[in-house]
């Protein structure tokens, strides 16, 4: 227990939290210092985390304990490759999303509230990396109350009407799954005797044998917990309004990876603590494969529907959580790696259109799409990275999108169920019919008002991130074996159980 | 007799959680619920938890009730 | 509220109060109670106060500046403490064998459990004091 | 001759230089209209280059393979080249260069020139990539590639019913990867592999089996237009830029031609394509798309339109060819890739020069055009007279070869379809030609625009005259080189 490398992730949640409560104090005195400081913390984070990864024994799964106290008595904390990735996810694209926030919370965001901006998405980060290192259910539930409560305040901040209504939606529906994980948890720990999850596994085998409707009961109120949290599909109805109305960067980090580490908790939860005995009892996999489905298909179908750009982005979020939620409860290797994978990919993608959307919004402050017409003539970068976001989204290869369809499709496939390939060719045709006359519209259609469109391109601070996320999104494309090699290993943590 | 006391104890607790669920004046929701809190302190203290007894004395029965009843003065007393 | 009786009593109540809520605050680690079960009795005695006197009165006796400082430095202590445990080459937040615990019997015996419990306590303490001024005072966020 | 080891490289610099081109294409044409069309066009030029160049190594019967198995795992990208990828490839090339340079002239009426060299140098690369190419799944990704980077030169001139048709042909496109894409992991996942080499073939026919053979029929169909996956081609052939509906036409086609060759042939194998009975379905679509397509090219008024049409049934044709199964009709299949290519190209040309000169898109405007404009109604003619299958030109050894297949295979039936479709090709073309020499001295056209003197800048009419030469050329010499590429691709393909 010597190599300091063991306590990256106390310390990477640490310094995030730091960060998130140095921020409100040094705001006031030097404002300027305190954006600087929150886009140092992920960058930082995020290199620890590589440090990490390079020291982790494959397949071997260690923990940390709180204080040095080993598990009945204290908190443990889980680093397993499926935790780091997640974490490096959190904070490679929450360094990006800071960055663009700079000029961005300016147009949105009241200056005096600008720490305390920082303070959220910081206290933000904090969380979902303790939820993605959490091997404690106490501590799951605890960090999930901090995540969307801090979610919930970055979606308020916008001092609009129609904010404040939206965070208010999401607060009541995620306190109600808040309500149901705690019931759920009660209900585990009064069949099993314990918080931490190794121990929980343990007892699951003896406890599902005695009280198997405690066990059903607290694994479908976990599902309805999480599955609100994490929008899956008929308990979405809070996340189209929370996402588009929030801020961009907010909407960027709520559609690109809150949802995600919920879903993961989720899965995680089902998968290593409940394990296969109980999956075994109940066709739990093929329900959420089917929910996925349904997700998967509704979800794009309601985005056709749309005609606000935030909106559209918001409702594909809920097709796209879908996704990795099919992904894993296939239940076969490349499935799951589909799933894991999807997680990084729609991050970025996500996060990229967000961003770029929120860029044509801070510009010219049109939301609809039919005004878009042409837009690439006043900001040709932006849209040209905006493109290559939604070829990604369609899936067409060469962008990173088709890598995780691919492996969706090859793993239902492996599983027996090709039917599901269909669902994903289906949704890909689907996100061709919303995605692809956006770009098209912006690039070849001809406003009325010509001329209206002058070059305009934005500020640096904008464009870089934008142009970051677009170059990863080609070479994750195109090169994706390191970050293969890294979600097979943690595909392997999810499916040995 | 603690058996006769916990039977009164708890069915105090869930008339009082009955009359905050049914009566349409808002400031005796809020004293009832204060009530309620008060209860429920005694309950945990007989559960052998005279920590959680204490927080929910000071939070249940104090800090909240008087958040409720300000947020009432601000708005209207009727449901 | 301008009651002379009142305001009077609460004069006299509140450092029995205040001195109550430190109580068990400080002995959290070894009588029932600990930081937030004395924080809120802390903070309920400048509720108290605000109540008695008006609500600027309390914005008064604790600004919201000062609230600002002292919520961020708390979290930011705990966190410290914990890191500190790093340092000395241990886990996150390991008491035993970095912080100096004295012998048995005596009041500080609890290594950095009681820093840990009054940065919880001063913490929660703000915290229901700002609840209750901004609620009561509506002022601007 | 160069070295072996060179040689491997040169399938990956034809398909890759079109490709990273765009980025100097982009910055240069910035600055200079000029040196932006003599870049593409030298682009092109060296494109061909290394594919001619590959030719020593093929002729021997060698194949040129290369693979990087870490770009996009788990299926990896690879390059190979046989005769039947080389000859599809070398026309493409050659047809490329020669729009190419065709369109330098043609598009300085036209808006926005600088989208669209970019876009044709990755059309080219797409489609060069479809050829050369030694999976299932690389060729995939370079018919995505293709057939993207095709949408923008339909929608070219950006008129609403460009864009309504573009979308038609996006959404089509975008069913037609995905139906292929489903193919492909399925035939992944059951032969564990996507390479496109002998031996490596999809277990006897099952559900699964025709599944997949029906997501390839349609994924290829669509692009090829056989009947039933026709209803975008009519439409936005004609509303692209003459050069772009030349190459939509004579090139892009083929590539739906090449991949279900590919997966007849050396994914389900002849017997299990026969087996299960798609052979008698294939050659059935292929008559009735080459009936539809002749029957309502009669019925279009508008030149490019019945142009377009007659695509489709020149299609079926193809399909028919490699539905049949034997050398001839393989041949011959092969063969009309090149004859009609050069054709098509030809007449797309030749009608974008009438367009661009007199402002006229319709058959019945176009009256007494030949004296106009006598060198392009010349090699209209010729084109036409050599889809009809008149004797010295090069349709008719393709029909020769084809009908011969027919007999061979016993389907005496197809050799009938492929008089009458001759016939009908006849009642289509042969009335443009004779009503522009003979109807009169085109009154009604009024005057043409005429530049540098003749009917026609000197950068178009030179493409023109050379497809018109090479369809003669092709024709005259009845065992040249293209024809000894069509009898070698047929071999390799029947003894895979």
């Amino acid at each position: 227990m010597n190599d300091p490398t063991v306590h990256i992730p106390v310390i990477v949640i640490c310094t995030s939290l730091i960060g998130a409560f140095l921020a409100p104090v040094l705001g006031k005195y030097r404002p300027a210092l305190v954006g600087l400081m929150a886009r140092l913390i992920a960058p930082v984070n995020a290199l620890l985390l590589v440090i990490l990864l390079r020291y982790v024994d494959a397949g071997e799964t260690f923990h940390y304990y709180m204080g040095g106290w080993a598990p009945p008595w204290g908190i443990a904390l889980s680093v397993d490759y499926l935790a780091i990735y997640v974490a490096l996810i959190i904070h490679l694209v929450s360094a990006v999303i800071l960055l663009y926030a700079k000029d961005d919370l300016f147009g949105e965001v009241r200056g005096d509230l600008h720490r305390w901006y920082y303070t959220l998405f910081l206290l933000l980060v904090a969380a979902m990396t303790a939820l993605a290192f959490s091997h404690d259910f106490f501590n799951i539930f605890v960090f999930t109350e901090i995540a969307t409560i801090a979610a919930c305040a970055l979606i308020a901040i916008k001092p609009k009407k129609e904010c404040i209504e939206a965070s208010f939606k999401y607060l009541i529906l995620s306190t109600v799954g808040s309500g149901f994980i705690l019931l759920a948890l009660a209900l585990i720990y009064m069949v099993t005797g314990h918080f931490n999850l190794t121990l929980v596994a343990q007892n699951m085998g003896a406890a599902a044998e005695a009280y198997p409707l405690n066990i059903m009961v607290s694994l479908a109120l976990l599902i309805v917990g999480f599955g609100v949290k994490s929008a899956l599909f008929p308990l979405h109805v809070w996340l189209p309004d929370a996402h588009s109305s929030a801020p961009s960067p907010s909407s960027a980090v709520l559609s690109g990876l809150v949802v995600k580490i919920y879903a993961v908790v989720l899965i995680r939860i089902i998968l290593t603590v409940f394990g296969g005995e109980v999956l075994a009892a109940a066709p739990i996999a093929d329900m959420i494969l089917i929910i996925a489905s349904v997700a998967i298909i509704a979800g794009s179908l309601f985005a056709l529907a749309q005609t606000d750009i935030k909106l559209l982005l918001a409702f594909s979020t809920v097709a796209q959580v879908g996704y990795i939620y099919m992904g894993i409860s296939l239940l076969s290797e490349t499935g799951t790696m589909g799933g894991l994978v999807h997680i990084f990919n729609h991050a970025l993608m996500k996060t990229l259109l967000f961003l770029a959307a929120g860029a044509i919004i801070h510009q010219t402050g049109l939301r609809k799409i039919s005004d878009l017409d042409g837009i690439a003539k006043r900001m040709p970068i932006t849209m040209a990275v905006f493109s290559v976001g939604a070829l990604s989204m369609v899936g067409i290869p060469g962008f990173n999108g088709f890598i995780s369809k691919m492996y969706l499709a090859t793993g239902a496939f492996d599983a027996g169920k090709p039917v599901f390939i269909l669902v994903i060719l289906m949704s890909s045709l689907l996100n061709g019919l919303y995605y692809l006359p956006i770009v098209v519209r912006a690039f070849l259609g001809t406003n009325a008002e010509e001329g209206k469109f002058a070059k305009d391109e934005l500020p640096l601070s904008m464009t870089f991130p934008l142009v970051i996320l677009g170059l990863a999104c080609i070479y994750f494309g195109l090169l994706p074996g390191s970050l293969l090699e890294l979600v097979r290993k943690a595909a392997h943590y999810l499916i040995a159980v | 007799m603690t058996e006769i006391f916990h039977v009164m104890v708890l069915t105090f607790l869930i008339i009082c959680a009955i009359a905050v669920a049914y009566i349409r004046d808002l400031l005796s929701a809020v004293i009832l619920f204060a009530a309620y809190s008060l209860m429920m302190a005694v309950i945990w203290q007989q559960l052998d938890a005279p920590d959680i007894a204490m927080a929910e004395a000071a939070i249940g029965a104090g800090v909240t009730t008087l958040l409720f009843v300000v947020t009432i003065s601000k708005t209207r007393r009727q449901e | 509220m301008d009651d002379l009786v009142l305001q009077t009593i609460t004069r006299i109540l509140m450092p029995f109060i205040q001195v109550y809520g430190i109580f068990v605050i400080v002995n959290g680690h070894l009588s029932p109670g600990g930081g937030f079960a004395g924080g809120t009795i802390l903070g309920a005695s400048v509720i108290l106060y605000a109540l008695t006197f008006n609500v600027g009165a309390a914005e008064d006796l604790y600004p919201d500046d000062l609230a600002e400082a002292v919520e961020s430095s708390s979290v930011l202590i705990f966190v410290l403490v914990g890191l500190f445990a790093i340092l000395m080459g241990a886990n996150f937040l390991t008491n035993i064998g970095i912080f100096p615990s004295p012998e048995t019997g005596t009041l500080f015996t609890g290594g950095f459990v009681t820093p840990l419990t009054l940065a919880i306590g001063v913490k929660v303490a703000s915290t229901v004091i700002t609840l209750f001024t901004h609620l009561f005072g509506e002022k601007k966020p | 001759m160069l070295d072996a080891e060179l040689v491997k490289y040169l399938p990956v610099a034809a398909v890759l230089l079109p490709l990273v081109a765009c980025i100097p294409l982009w910055a240069i044409e910035q600055r200079s209209a000029q040196i932006r069309d003599w870049f593409a066009i030298s682009i092109n030029a060296i494109s061909l280059g290394l594919i001619v160049a590959m030719y020593p190594t093929i002729a021997r019967g060698g194949t040129i393979f290369l693979e990087f198995p870490q770009l996009l795992p788990p299926f990896g990208i690879s390059f190979k080249v046989d005769v039947v990828g080389f000859s599809f490839a070398l026309i493409a090339a050659f047809v490329w260069l020669l729009c190419t340079i065709y369109s330098k002239s043609y598009m300085e009426y036209e808006p926005a020139c600088n989208r669209y060299y970019p876009f044709l140098l990755l059309c080219l690369s797409g489609c060069l990539g479809v050829f050369l190419t030694g999976d299932l799944f690389s060729l995939f990704l370079f018919f995505e590639l293709m057939s993207l980077a095709s949408y923008v030169l339909v929608v070219h001139n950006q008129t609403k019913e460009a864009l309504a048709v573009g979308y038609r042909y996006l959404m089509l496109t975008l069913v037609a990867s995905l139906s292929l894409l489903f193919a492909i992991i399925i035939t992944f996942e059951v032969t564990g592999s996507t390479s496109l080499v002998s031996g490596n073939y999809f277990p006897a026919a099952s559900g699964l089996a025709s599944i997949t053979f029906f997501a390839f029929l349609a994924g290829f169909g669509m692009k090829m237009g056989i009947v039933p996956f026709h209803i975008w081609l009519p439409e936005a052939h004609p509303v692209a830029p003459a050069g772009a509906s030349a190459l939509l036409s004579g090139i892009m086609l083929k590539t739906g031609a090449y991949g279900l060759l590919r997966v007849i042939y050396q994914v389900f194998g002849m017997e299990t394509v026969s087996g299960a009975g798609w052979q008698t379905m294939l050659l059935v679509m292929a008559g009735i798309t080459i009936l539809f397509g002749s029957a309502l090219a009669i019925a279009q008024r508008g030149l490019k339109k019945r142009l377009a049409y007659s695509s489709i049934a020149q299609m079926g044709y193809i399909l028919m060819g490699m539905a049949l199964f034997n050398e001839n009709g393989l041949t011959g299949d092969v063969y009309h890739v090149f004859t009609h290519a050069l054709i098509k190209s030809t007449l797309f040309l030749c009608a974008g020069a009438i367009i661009s000169a007199t402002g006229k898109h319709t058959v019945d405007e176009i009256k007494g055009i030949g004296y106009r404009m006598p060198v392009t109604m010349t090699c209209f003619t010729i084109a036409a007279l050599a889809m009809i299958g008149i004797p010295p030109l090069n349709g008719f050894v393709s029909k020769v070869f084809l009908s011969v297949g027919a007999l061979d295979a016993g389907q005496s039936a197809y050799a009938v379809i492929l008089v009458i479709s001759s016939l009908m090709n006849g009642i289509y073309y042969l009335p443009i030609v004779i009503s522009a020499f003979l109807g009169g001295e085109g009154e009604a056209i009024g005057p043409i625009k005429r530049r540098f003197g003749l009917e026609m800048a000197p950068s178009m009419m030179v493409p023109i005259v050379i497809l018109s030469v090479a369809i003669f050329a092709t024709g005259l010499m009845p065992e040249g080189f293209a024809l000894q590429l069509s009898k070698a691709a047929a071999q390799l393909l029947l003894s895979s």
